[in-house]
C-alpha cells in the first residue's frame, strides 16, 4: 500500500522530467500529471514494477477541459480555443489495494497521447469511447475507429464543450 | 375397408382413393394440429405458471383457429435474392413426407389408409423427404441463418435415422414382421402383451427382453426426438441462435405449413412408437365392446386409444421441451454416435441373442 | 489440389433474438467454428454524458436509471456515493440501511434475469419465467416503496425520495422466506440439468490473468476465481456491518472461469443477498431519510471516482464539478461496456452456439453499453 | 468406460429431475392475471400519469425547472392590482395568471422531480396508466383552466398596464426634473 506521494516520488525518480506534477490541493482526489507522449513508459513501468504493480486500469475517461478562451467566429458560434484535452487514468494494484490517478494533457489542437491499449486491453475501447467522444488521437492504438457514434460522422466529436449538432445525418434530421 | 366402401358408393377408383387419401387429413391430422398446438401452449403455460391462451372459446380453445385465420391474411414475403422454385416448393415437400407417413399407420384395426407389408420401412422412408425439404427452404432463402440451420438440420436427421433403424430391426426381429397391423394384432389382449413388456406370450424370452425393450423404447423415442426437431435436440431452427433456422424467411401460409409439418410429424413418429411399443390400437385392459356384445364399438375404441397413446407421448414431447435446454450440434453428435448407436447395437445383439433362445 | 475456403462473415443483430438489446456482432465463420467476433455497438446511444453536463445533479438521477435499466437502484446509488463523496456530506444511517437493502434486492433481480434469460440463450425457457416470477416480487417491493418498477429516482444525493412504506419490512421478509426454496428448485431445473452443464463447463474459459487485464469485475471476475469484491474489498455506505460471503469459481464442473461458474456465481450470490437483506432488515435503525438532502448541491472544484459493486461488476462515476450546479463532466464506466471488449478473445475457437452462451454468461445491459 | 455410464445415468437423473420439477408447476396455480379484465391492484404510491390540480397552482415554475426532460412549460403573465385571482386552498394568494400549463406526456419520464419542489402541492402523480393516443399531439396535455383568448387578453391586459405604468413613471419623472434629464431618461 503506497500512497500517492510515495507512486509520485518512485515515478519522479525514474522518468524526471515526463512526470510533470502532483495536484493535491483539490478535495477528494489528488493526481498526477504526465506527458502525454511519455504515458505509454510511464503506464507500463507501473504495471511491471515490482513495488507498484497496477495490474488494473479501473477507468480512462477523455475530458474536454474547456479552458482557453472563448472565440466568436464570423458566424457567431462561440469556439473555444487554446484549450486542452486530458485523458484521466484511474489506476489500482489488487495484489497491493493501492489506487493512484493519472492526468495527461495535449492541446486541443493536436490532442495526441500515446495510447495503453496494449498494456491493459481494457483501455482499448475506453480510448476509442475517448476518440470518439472527446476527440484525443490515440497514438500506436490497434483500432481507433469511432465506437458509440456512426462510423460516418462527420460533425466531430460531442463531449467537447463547443461541439454544435449537425442539422441533418444522411438526410435525417438530428434535432429532433 | 373405407376404401371399398367408397369405391362401391362412387362406383370409381380414383374417387374412391382421393377420398381414402384425404380422410385422415381432414377427419384427423388438422383437427389434432388445431388442437396440438393449442395444447402445447396451455401445456407451457401451466407449467411456467402462466395462463396462457384464454381469450377465444373456452379457455382459448379457438386460439389456433384465430392464428391460423391470420396467418392466411398476411402477405407472403418474398426476398429478392430467393430461388423462387425451391422456396415454393420446400413447405409443401416437408408436408408431404410428414403426411404421406400417415398412410401406414393404422389408427384401428380398420382404419388404415394403406395396409402396406413394408410399413414401418416406408414411414421411415417418406420421412426422408424431410431433409430434402429442410435443405432446399434453407437454401432458396439465401439467408446464413436459413443455411447453417439446414446444414444442421440435415446432419442430424441423417444421423438420427441409424439408431432408429436399428431399434426397429429388434422388433422386426422378434416379431417378425413390418407390417404395422399385424404388429398391433399381435399385441392384442392386455398391456402385458405390449412389446415394451416383452410382447404376447409366456416364455422365457419374453422375461428376457423386458429390459432390452426398455432401452430400445428409450432410444428410439430420443431419436425420434431429433428427427422431428425438438427441444433438446431443435438446434435446426434455435431461435436464440439461428433466429428460427431454415424457416427464417418463411411467413403466412408458407410458414404455417412448416408449423402444420412439425405437429404432425410430432404424433406421426409418436404413432409408430407407440405401434411398435405399446399396442398401437389396442386397449390396455380389454374393450367396452367385446364386453356388452357391441362389435362396431371396438374400432373406436380403437381409435381412441390409439390417439390417447399418441397423445400422450406428444405430451411427453411438449414436457420435455418445456423443461431441457438445447444441445450444441457437435453435443448432438455425440449423443447420436457415441451413445445411442452403440448402445443400439447392443441391444441389437442382446436381442439377436435372446430370440435365438 | 488443395481446397480453396473462404469464411464466412455472419452478422448477429442489431435485431437478434439473444443480443439482449440491439447489439451487432460480427462473426467470422469457418463452418461453425469462430475465428474472430467483432462487436458493433451504439445502436442505443442516448449521450448520457453530454445530457449530464447540461443538468444539475438530481435532475441527472432519472437518466442514470436508464443505464443499467436492470439495476437501477444500484445506478442511483452509486452516482448517490459519488456525488456525496465529492460533496463530503454524511447521510443518516437509515439511509443507507435503506440503500444496501434496496441495492441487494435490485441485485437479487439482476441476477434473476441474468440467470433467467442465459437459461433462454441456452434453449430453456421455463426457468426464464419462473426467474420473471420471483423478480416480479421484488419489482412490487420497489413499486410500494417508490411507485416505480423499473426507473425508480428513489436514491437522492443525501438521502432517498420517499421513507419505507409501513408494510415494507414485513413484505420484505415473506420474499425473503419465499425465495430460499425457489433458488434451490432453480438449480434443480437448470443448473445441475446435464445438458445444460454441457453446454456452459468448458466453455468461454476465462483465467484471471486476462480477465484483471481486461478490466473485467463483479461475478466475471469472481468466477475466474478471484476473491474480489468491492463491496469488502472497497467498501462503502454501511456493508462493512454485514456478515456475508464472496463467492468464487471453483471450476465444479469444468475449469475455472468458464460459462457456468460465472452463471453459478450469481445464484451463489443471491443467496448472499438474502443474507445481507436478513440482516439489514434485523438491523433497520430508525431516523429521518430526508433531512440530509441538500437543498442547493453545487460541490467544490475538484474531481472524484467512486466505484460501486453494482450487479454486473464495477460501476464507476467519474465525475469533476467545477463548482457550478452542473457536472463538469460525468464519465460512467459500465461494467457490460467493459465486459462486452473481451468477447473476441472467449469466443474464439467456438461454435456459434456459443457465442450466445457466452455472451448471455458475461450478462450485459446494451442500456449501459451504449449509454 | 465408467465415466461412460456415469454420463448417461446423470443425463437422465437429472432430466428426470427437471421433469418432475416442470410437472408438479402444471398444477401450481398461475401468478399471471387477465389484464384489461382483471387489473392489479396498485399501490398507494404509485407514478403514473401527472395531474395538476390548477385551482391551486401559484404558477411558480419550479416544477418545470425541476424537470430533467423539460416537458413542462409554463407561461404566466403578472395579474394587474386591481384583479382578484383567487386563493389556493391552503390560502396563499395568486400573483400570476397562468395562461398555459402543458405537461408532454410523450416526454415525460415519470421521474416524480417535479412533484417535490411545488410549494402549494398542486402537481402529483396518479395511478392512471391506460392513456395511449394515436397522435404524439394529443399526449400534449393542458392544463390551463384559461381559453386561448382569456390568455391574450390577460396579456394584453398587463402589457397595457406596464405601458401605463411607464408612462405614467415617465411622467413622473418629466414632471419632477428638469427637462433636460428626462430626454435622457428616455
Amino acid at each position: 500500500m503506497k500512497n500517492i506521494q510515495e507512486i509520485f516520488d518512485i515515478l519522479k525518480e525514474k522518468f524526471g522530467d515526463s512526470i510533470l506534477e502532483l495536484l493535491t490541493t483539490l478535495p477528494v482526489e489528488s493526481f498526477i500529471t504526465i506527458a502525454p507522449k511519455k504515458i505509454n513508459e510511464v503506464c507500463l513501468f507501473m504495471r511491471d514494477n515490482e513495488e507498484l504493480k497496477f495490474n488494473s486500469l479501473m477507468c480512462l475517461s477523455g475530458v474536454d477541459d474547456a479552458n482557453g478562451k472563448q472565440v466568436k467566429d464570423e458566424n457567431g458560434a462561440v469556439k473555444i480555443e487554446g484549450s486542452t484535452l486530458s485523458v484521466y487514468y484511474h489506476l489500482e494494484s489488487t495484489e497491493f489495494r493501492h489506487k493512484v490517478t493519472l492526468k495527461s494533457s495535449a492541446p486541443k489542437e493536436n490532442p495526441e497521447v500515446e495510447s495503453v491499449a496494449l498494456i491493459w486491453h481494457h483501455a482499448d475501447w475506453h480510448e476509442r469511447e475517448a476518440w470518439d467522444l472527446v476527440g484525443i488521437k490515440f497514438l500506436n492504438h490497434p483500432d481507433l475507429r469511432r465506437i458509440l457514434m456512426p462510423y460516418d460522422w462527420e460533425a466531430g466529436h460531442p463531449l467537447q464543450k463547443d461541439y454544435k449538432n449537425p442539422e441533418f445525418y444522411h438526410g435525417m434530421k438530428v434535432p429532433y | 375397408m373405407t376404401y371399398d366402401f367408397f369405391s362401391k358408393l362412387f362406383g370409381s377408383d380414383l374417387i374412391a382413393a382421393l377420398i381414402q387419401s384425404l380422410l385422415p387429413l381432414f377427419i384427423f391430422i388438422l383437427p389434432y394440429a388445431l388442437f396440438a398446438v393449442w395444447w402445447e401452449r396451455k401445456v407451457s403455460a401451466h407449467m411456467q405458471d402462466r395462463l396462457g391462451p384464454m381469450r377465444v372459446g373456452w379457455h382459448g380453445a379457438l386460439q389456433t383457429i384465430a392464428d391460423i385465420l391470420k396467418l392466411f391474411q398476411k402477405e407472403d414475403i418474398v426476398a429478392s435474392s430467393i430461388d423462387k422454385p425451391l422456396f415454393n416448393i420446400a413447405p409443401v415437400l416437408m408436408f408431404v413426407g410428414t403426411y404421406a407417413a400417415f398412410a401406414a399407420i393404422p389408427f384401428s384395426s380398420v382404419f388404415i389408409g394403406s395396409n402396406l407389408d413394408l410399413g414401418v420401412f416406408f414411414i421411415v422412408a417418406v420421412s426422408g423427404f424431410s431433409v430434402a425439404a429442410i435443405l432446399m427452404a434453407g437454401w432458396a432463402s439465401d439467408n446464413k441463418y436459413s443455411l447453417i440451420g439446414a446444414m444442421r438440420s440435415a446432419a442430424q436427421i441423417i444421423s438420427y435415422e441409424i439408431p432408429t433403424i436399428l431399434v426397429i430391426i429388434t422388433i422386426v426381429m422378434v416379431t417378425g414382421t413390418l407390417n404395422l397391423t399385424t404388429l398391433s394384432e399381435m399385441q392384442t389382449g392386455h398391456f402385458w402383451n405390449w412389446m415394451i413388456l416383452g410382447g404376447p406370450g409366456s416364455s422365457l424370452s419374453k422375461f428376457l427382453l423386458i429390459p432390452s425393450m426398455i432401452l430400445g423404447f428409450g432410444i428410439i423415442y430420443i431419436s425420434t426426438l431429433a428427427e422431428v426437431n425438438r427441444t433438446p435436440f431443435d438446434i435446426p431452427e434455435a431461435e436464440s441462435e439461428l433466429v428460427a433456422g431454415y424457416h427464417t424467411e418463411y411467413s403466412g401460409m408458407k410458414f404455417a405449413m412448416f408449423f402444420l409439418a412439425e405437429y404432425a410429424n410430432m404424433l406421426a413418429v409418436s404413432s409408430v412408437v407407440a405401434a411398435l411399443f405399446f399396442g398401437g390400437y389396442q386397449s390396455p385392459c380389454g374393450y367396452l365392446g367385446n364386453l356388452i356384445g357391441l362389435k362396431w364399438l371396438i374400432p373406436i375404441e380403437q381409435i381412441f386409444w390409439f390417439t390417447a397413446k399418441g397423445l400422450f407421448f406428444v405430451f411427453v414431447q411438449m414436457w420435455l421441451r418445456w423443461t431441457l435446454p438445447r444441445l450444441r450440434v457437435d453435443q448432438l453428435m455425440n449423443t447420436c454416435w457415441k451413445y445411442l448407436i452403440p448402445l443400439a447395437f447392443v441391444n441389437l445383439i442382446i436381442i439377436g441373442l435372446i430370440t435365438l433362445i | 489440389m488443395a481446397l480453396k475456403t473462404e469464411h464466412m462473415t455472419l452478422n448477429m443483430g442489431p435485431q437478434h433474438p439473444s443480443t439482449h438489446g440491439v447489439l451487432r456482432l460480427e462473426v467470422e465463420l469457418e463452418g461453425e467454428i469462430i475465428k474472430s467476433v467483432q462487436p458493433h455497438i451504439g445502436y442505443l446511444h442516448r449521450c448520457f454524458e453530454k445530457h449530464a453536463e447540461a443538468m444539475t445533479y438530481p435532475q441527472v438521477i432519472p437518466y442514470v436509471d436508464r443505464m443499467d435499466y436492470l439495476a437501477a437502484m444500484y445506478n442511483e446509488f452509486g452516482y448517490a456515493v459519488a456525488v456525496e463523496k465529492l460533496l463530503g456530506i454524511q447521510v443518516p444511517e437509515r439511509v443507507e440501511y435503506i440503500r444496501v437493502i434496496m441495492g441487494e434486492f435490485q441485485r437479487i433481480a439482476s441476477h434473476l434475469v441474468a440467470v433467467g434469460t442465459y437459461g433462454l440463450d441456452i434453449g430453456a425457457f421455463t426457468p426464464f419465467l419462473f426467474c420473471f416470477r420471483d423478480r416480479e416480487r421484488i419489482i412490487n417491493l420497489f413499486e410500494m416503496t417508490c411507485g416505480a418498477r423499473m426507473l425508480y429516482n428513489y436514491i437522492w444525493v443525501g438521502g432517498l425520495s420517499h421513507d419505507l412504506h409501513p408494510d415494507f419490512v414485513r413484505n420484505a421478509k415473506e420474499f425473503v422466506s419465499y425465495f430460499k426454496p425457489k433458488v434451490k428448485e432453480l438449480n434443480d431445473l437448470l443448473s445441475y440439468n446435464r445438458i445444460f452443464i454441457d453446454r456452459t463447463a468448458n466453455v468461454g474459459i476465462l483465467p484471471l490473468e486476462t480477465a484483471i487485464n481486461y478490466g473485467i469485475s463483479g461475478p466475471n471476475l469472481r468466477g475466474s476465481g478471484f476473491e474480489w469484491d468491492i463491496r469488502k474489498d472497497d467498501t462503502y455506505s454501511v456493508y462493512n456491518k454485514f456478515d456475508f460471503d464472496i463467492p468464487v469459481g471453483k471450476g465444479l464442473q469444468g475449469t475455472v472461469g468458464d460459462c457456468w461458474d460465472r452463471y453459478y456465481i450469481r445464484i451463489q450470490e443471491m443467496g448472499e443477498s438474502l443474507k445481507i437483506i436478513e440482516q439489514a432488515l434485523e438491523q433497520l435503525p430508525e431516523g429521518d431519510v430526508t433531512s440530509a438532502i441538500p437543498k442547493r448541491i453545487k460541490p467544490p472544484v475538484g474531481q472524484v471516482y467512486s466505484r460501486v459493486e453494482n450487479p454486473k461488476g464495477e460501476l464507476g462515476y467519474f465525475i469533476i464539478s467545477n463548482g457550478s450546479p452542473n457536472p463538469f463532466r460525468v464519465k460512467v464506466k459500465g461494467p457490460s461496456f467493459v465486459h462486452l471488449g473481451i468477447m473476441n478473445e472467449l469466443c474464439k475457437g467456438h461454435m456459434i452456439a456459443d457465442v450466445i452462451a457466452i455472451l448471455g454468461s458475461i450478462d450485459i445491459v446494451l442500456g449501459e453499453v451504449d449509454r | 468406460m465408467i465415466q461412460y455410464f456415469k454420463n448417461i445415468y446423470s443425463a437422465i437423473a437429472t432430466i428426470f429431475i427437471g421433469m418432475k420439477i416442470t410437472f408438479k408447476h402444471l398444477f401450481v396455480p398461475a401468478v399471471t392475471i387477465q389484464y384489461p379484465d382483471v387489473k392489479p391492484k396498485l399501490p398507494d404510491r404509485e407514478r403514473n400519469r401527472l395531474y395538476v390540480n390548477f385551482d391551486d397552482c401559484i404558477g411558480c415554475d419550479q416544477c418545470a425547472r425541476a424537470c430533467p426532460v423539460e416537458c413542462i412549460t409554463v407561461d404566466t403573465v403578472k395579474g394587474l392590482p386591481t384583479e382578484d385571482l383567487g386563493k389556493t386552498s391552503q390560502g396563499k394568494k395568486k400573483a400570476l395568471w397562468v395562461t398555459s400549463f402543458t405537461i408532454d406526456f410523450a416526454k415525460c419520464c415519470y421521474c416524480q422531480l417535479c412533484v417535490f419542489p411545488c410549494p402549494t402541492e398542486c402537481i402529483y402523480m396518479t395511478d392512471i396508466y391506460e392513456f395511449s393516443e394515436y397522435e404524439r399531439s394529443n399526449l400534449i396535455y393542458n392544463f390551463s383552466i384559461l381559453t386561448p383568448k382569456e390568455a391574450e387578453e390577460k396579456k394584453a391586459n398587463y402589457a397595457r398596464f406596464e405601458a401605463e405604468k411607464a408612462a405614467e413613471k415617465a411622467a413622473k419623472a418629466a414632471a419632477a426634473t428638469p427637462p433636460a434629464n428626462a430626454s435622457k431618461e428616455q
